[in-house]
């Protein structure tokens, strides 16, 4: 499989093309993500159009027409509920929900609506969206605009939660959203978007449910989530060098469902775990697999298991207190260490 | 012709008028029925009726077919009946049997059949507008002729979705009918409390579309207004807002002690009854003979009957089933 | 301090006419809390009106008068968050938020607002008001009216959430959280409504943060929340008669902020957990503890925590699936003698 | 007596004239020296800039004091201002710093000041309208003679939010004024394409409140329909629906490309500088001395200077306020 080095935006672009190439059926809608394009003076040159806020939808429009982009207006609760009925109708909508921030102006449709149709319905209908929504500290986006909270969604029975961290999972990660049946959450960090990988070209699929161990090692396992796996494995490089630790990380990448063996045997093996989460701790998903861990593996853990993660506080603007809230390559690297303590003298 | 209450002329065939008297019928029988299923403890948790709104969704369910799409209301067994789900299903679903529409896992407040269109009961107030805006966005994105009926509350009348439907189906211009079944009371909070507007209908104006108020026991007046909405929205002209104003024979949900209301009231309104106000209509105008009015109610008697027999003959759903149906493809 | 035997039901309507005769900023607002009062007929015998749509308010327009009880239309987003508003300028709102459920329609105003405007003002703003809601399964009430779903408001930073298991309970925590100065949602097992217990007569005040030993036992430590706690009181009575073994019976009462020693000094005591919790498992509050007690006191653990909790899946209607779904005093008993299986010989 | 645009007349105290300008003034040099900072690199994060809408929060705010309230949008630096904020503590927001009115822990989209009645900017959209509601309800539980102001752009007229903030607002008849800043787009999307309202200000009829369109870019005009529904609220009349319709200057955020609109366009909305009008206006009718107009120039120059010094020589927050007033009583 050929591949080119593109950023995670181009690799979500790509999926959302390849997708709707493949599946007429398949649209896209969200507050901008046409942008304008409903602009006399866009017209003919669409190229100018903005495709979402952040450019991750740009093009779209141009290839399939608006009737397959659409605009929203600010109406998130409209809309999103708007992909759950045409979801259970015959489309298989792409709703972009700008900021994870807002899912609470819109929840109700996603969990109480899309999220459980099938299953109060006894199985008869299928609800086959996807939303995609931004998550993640970094950008001085301040205490609204900044949040992740997948665990809010991974809690919820009926929904598939996904956080890919390389510009190859995006695009493979979504192409599966988009195919699967039941709704999808897929988290996009906005510090990603910029990255550069390489992406297999041409049709690519990642089945949700499987975990990736992103490096082998023997010492420690560590679970990132998102934009913590390329912090983890930052910290990982530098401990080989400087400790001679041996990291592995296993980037779960759909939460919900799941790959709970992966996570178990790496643990089996290294004997020790650290969750890293950039959300807040209470009742997270790194709550969630240390407890994982420790129900169905404690006999292998020689260590506590250790948690980092973003302090039970709300997103700071400043800076100073936004670099100090989010957790960084030091600081997996020196809780690896410390758990490591006895083994190498620290 | 037939006059409806608004003063306008309707005309229905034979048929389709003894299909209103059944479906009407039909749905006041079944609530009767679960009203004392329920009192007797047979049907657990909890049950909102429908009796007394029959000519609403019968009068506009008149004009739909298996292509259409309905959204619903936690007071929804009106709407399935009238959009076709079997009443042998629904018995078995509020009774929690494995027969049920929905397997028995949905009960009373989520009743559906996406085959027939019914996209189901909701027990979110106002959770069904979006889904209606989406099953009209399906419509026309596949260029597919159906319409997309919304039916919701007074009380529903204020919550945000509602407002952002409305909107969404405007700017899209979607072959959607929002109809406010207005039966005066959300709870026990009147609607001349909740609602800052003197008719709900008058909001249609805050999103550019028709709307219109329409006695709720005139079942040809329903009947009348539902097909300019319907027939509007299949031209592809966009969304319509129809208020039915009328009354719910029981309380909010079956037990409910009703210090709400009056007994005057109650009497006042008992009195329009869109059963009772059919057949006089039907009967003095010749349009139906008294004999076939009798013979429907008794099919629809022993319709009943039989939804109950086989709801109580029924199995409960084996213990696999708690983790059916979660997600599409796996438990 | 005289007791008097009074239902959950009434140890609420107690606190809230406590703290309503105490505090003249202090109103009550949601659906049908005045239940109608507001109609003519019922001017002047207002003992008609309906007091929420279990009673639980019965009474209070009565003593209080419309303008501090007020009945809003079904818009829980603009009366919860005018209770946000309200509460930044000087009032001490309780609003009811009717079933759990519902936090979808509304959630932006709880944890956007509500929760954040604090910290995102850099201190400067109070906003004391509480979030009464039922939760809860069991009640034949199906998917849409049975959650539990206090994992995601424990998850957010900024809010104080408390599960009363008792009466008295109920009563303390209800009148502590209305004085407290921080957004707290207060959650209320519609089966608990009328459980009756000894509840104090008068003031009665119980701090928020502080857990309750409800049973005392060296042999394992149950933590259990809100109605779970009187079904692990029940498994514990049997399992003392039937097994001899002693079970450590530990209610949090308030899931945030947690009352951390008090459940690790039980488990270093015991050297064994069950979380009882009936909200679904992935990052619950059953992961949380869990999760604290792996991180903070491993090495007292003496077999891997066990979690007895509801499905991943929605609440099923029919009463044979809702009874399988709940966690039974039987199933918790079934666990802690797993648990203890090589002690006592099963 | 200053003609508006509407036809009307307003009287507006020499004092109070200069204190429009000198706020109108503020807000331009504070958003135009913000653009620059955030070009070069000095303000982290996004900024929405107020440019050309500053006729619509002094307009407004002439009429309130300390006592009364706002809730504000993303869009809240004129906001702030107008209402009284110091622009140091603001500038030093921006930066990050702990001198900040957030101590550095909003910055542009949370700028608040309770005591100022400032109720803060707010990154959703929508969401300051059910906060407007509360701040209504205390005053009116409380038999305070304050009002309360909701800004809320275009965009958020979509949102559920505000339907549900302007209901409950009219059914209890609480002194709050809605004021639309409609200024054209919400982000790239033009209103034309997602109101499907005329005029948004129609909606006011939905919620049983007076509503009216003022043109943005005269302040006179606000300050004319301000005076009507503010005094309308304080005499305990209820709400009532502005909608000023306008420009922004600078993009949806800073360094925005665009693309939406068109040089003519913007040529064209630019013609309508409030500022631009307002010294015409007041020079041309001898209201004001030109002087005195550039006395305030002056100050207003220096204010920002000793703005952007304060906020750049001030120091970040210390470590320690990351966990601070999380909660009130502790970490
Ligand atoms: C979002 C939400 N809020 C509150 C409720 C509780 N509830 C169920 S029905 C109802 C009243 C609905 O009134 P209306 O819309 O007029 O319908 P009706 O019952 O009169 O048919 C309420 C408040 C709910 N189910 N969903
Ligand atoms: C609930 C919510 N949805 C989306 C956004 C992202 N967003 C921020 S500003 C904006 C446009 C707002 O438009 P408008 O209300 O007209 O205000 P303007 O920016 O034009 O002043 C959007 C979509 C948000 N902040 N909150
Ligand atoms: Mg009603
Ligand atoms: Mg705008």
């Amino acid at each position: 499989m050929t591949t080119r080095q593109i950023t995670f935006r181009e690799a979500i672009n790509d999926a959302l093309r390849q997708e709707m190439r493949r599946d007429p059926t398949v649209i896209v809608m969200g507050e901008d993500v046409a942008g304008g394009a409903s602009l006399e003076h866009i017209e003919g040159r669409q190229e100018e159009a903005w495709g979402g806020v952040l450019g991750v939808t740009k093009g779209l429009v141009q290839e399939f027409g608006r009737a397959r982009v659409l605009d929203t207006p600010i109406s998130e609760s409209g809309y999103i509920g708007a992909a759950v009925g045409a979801a259970a109708t015959g489309l298989r909508p792409v709703a972009e929900l700008m900021f994870v921030d807002f899912f609470g102006v819109c929840m109700d449709q996603i969990y109480n609506q899309g999220a459980k149709l099938r299953y109060m319905f006894g199985g008869k209908a299928t609800v086959p969206m996807v939303v995609r929504t931004m998550i993640g500290a970094g950008f001085r986006a301040a205490g609204q605009h900044s949040g992740s909270h997948y665990s809010v969604f991974t809690h919820m029975p009926g929904l598939k939660t996904v956080v890919p961290s390389t510009p190859a999972d995006a695009k493979g990660l979504l192409a599966a959203a988009i195919r699967d049946n039941d709704p999808v959450i897929f988290f996009e960090h906005k510090l990603l978007y910029d990255v550069e990988g390489p992406v297999p070209d041409g049709e690519y699929v990642i089945p949700l449910g499987q975990a990736d161990v992103k490096r082998v090692g023997d010492d420690v396992t560590v679970v990132a989530i998102g934009r913590m796996v390329p912090l983890a494995l930052a910290a990982a490089e530098d401990l080989a060098k400087t400790h001679g630790i041996g990291v592995e990380v296993v980037d779960p990448r759909t939460l919900s469902p799941l790959d709970a063996p992966t996570i178990l045997n790496s643990v089996r093996k290294t004997h020790r775990l650290v969750v890293v989460d950039e959300d807040n701790p209470r009742c997270s998903v790194a709550a969630d697999l240390v407890a994982l861990v420790a129900s169905e593996a404690l006999e292998y853990l020689d260590e506590a298991p250790k948690m980092v993660t973003a302090p039970h506080a709300v997103v700071p603007f400043s800076p100073v207190l936004e670099d100090l809230y989010v957790p960084s390559a030091e600081r997996i690297g020196h809780v690896i260490r410390t758990l490591m303590g006895h083994e190498i003298g620290v | 012709m037939i006059k409806t209450e608004r003063g306008g002329r309707v005309e229905i065939q034979r048929e389709r008028l003894l299909w209103i008297y059944e479906r009407m019928k039909l749905i006041r029988s079944f609530e009767d029925a679960v009203a004392e299923l329920f009192a007797a403890g047979r049907i657990p948790g909890f049950v909102h009726l429908y009796a007394g709104e029959e000519a609403i969704g019968v009068g506009i369910m008149a004009h739909l077919g298996d292509d259409d799409y309905i959204t619903s209301t936690h007071r929804g067994h009106g709407h399935c009946i009238a959009k076709g789900v079997s009443v042998r299903e629904m018995m078995a679903e509020l009774f929690g049997k494995a027969t049920g529409s929905n397997k028995g896992k949905g009960g009373s407040m989520h009743i559906a059949d996406v085959g027939k269109g019914m996209l189901g009961a909701n027990g979110i107030v106002g959770g069904g507008g979006p889904l209606a805006v989406g099953a009209g966005l399906t419509l026309k994105t596949l260029g597919k002729k159906g319409v997309t009926v919304c039916f919701f509350g007074d009380g529903a009348a204020e919550q945000g979705t509602m407002h952002e439907a409305m909107n969404l189906a405007s700017i899209w211009k979607l072959p959607v009918v929002f109809v406010c079944e207005n039966n005066l009371f959300a709870e026990s909070t009147p609607w001349t409390y909740h609602a800052s507007v003197k008719n709900i209908a008058d909001r249609a104006a805050a999103y550019d579309m028709p709307g219109v108020v329409v006695p709720a026991h005139d079942v040809f007046a329903v009947y009348e207004v539902a097909n300019e909405a319907v027939q509007r929205a299949r031209r592809g002209e966009g969304p319509s807002l129809i208020e039915a104003r009328g009354f719910r024979f029981y309380g909010h949900f079956q037990g409910d002690p009703l210090t709400y209301r009056t007994p005057e009231d109650e009497a006042r309104w008992r009195a329009h009854d869109p059963l009772t106000l059919f057949r006089a209509r039907v009967l003095d105008q010749e349009f139906l003979a008294e004999d076939a009015l009798d013979e429907v109610d008794r099919q629809v008697a022993t319709m009943i009957a039989e939804a109950t027999n086989f709801a109580e003959s029924s199995a409960y759903p084996a213990d696999a089933a708690l983790l059916e149906d979660v997600y599409v493809s796996y438990p």
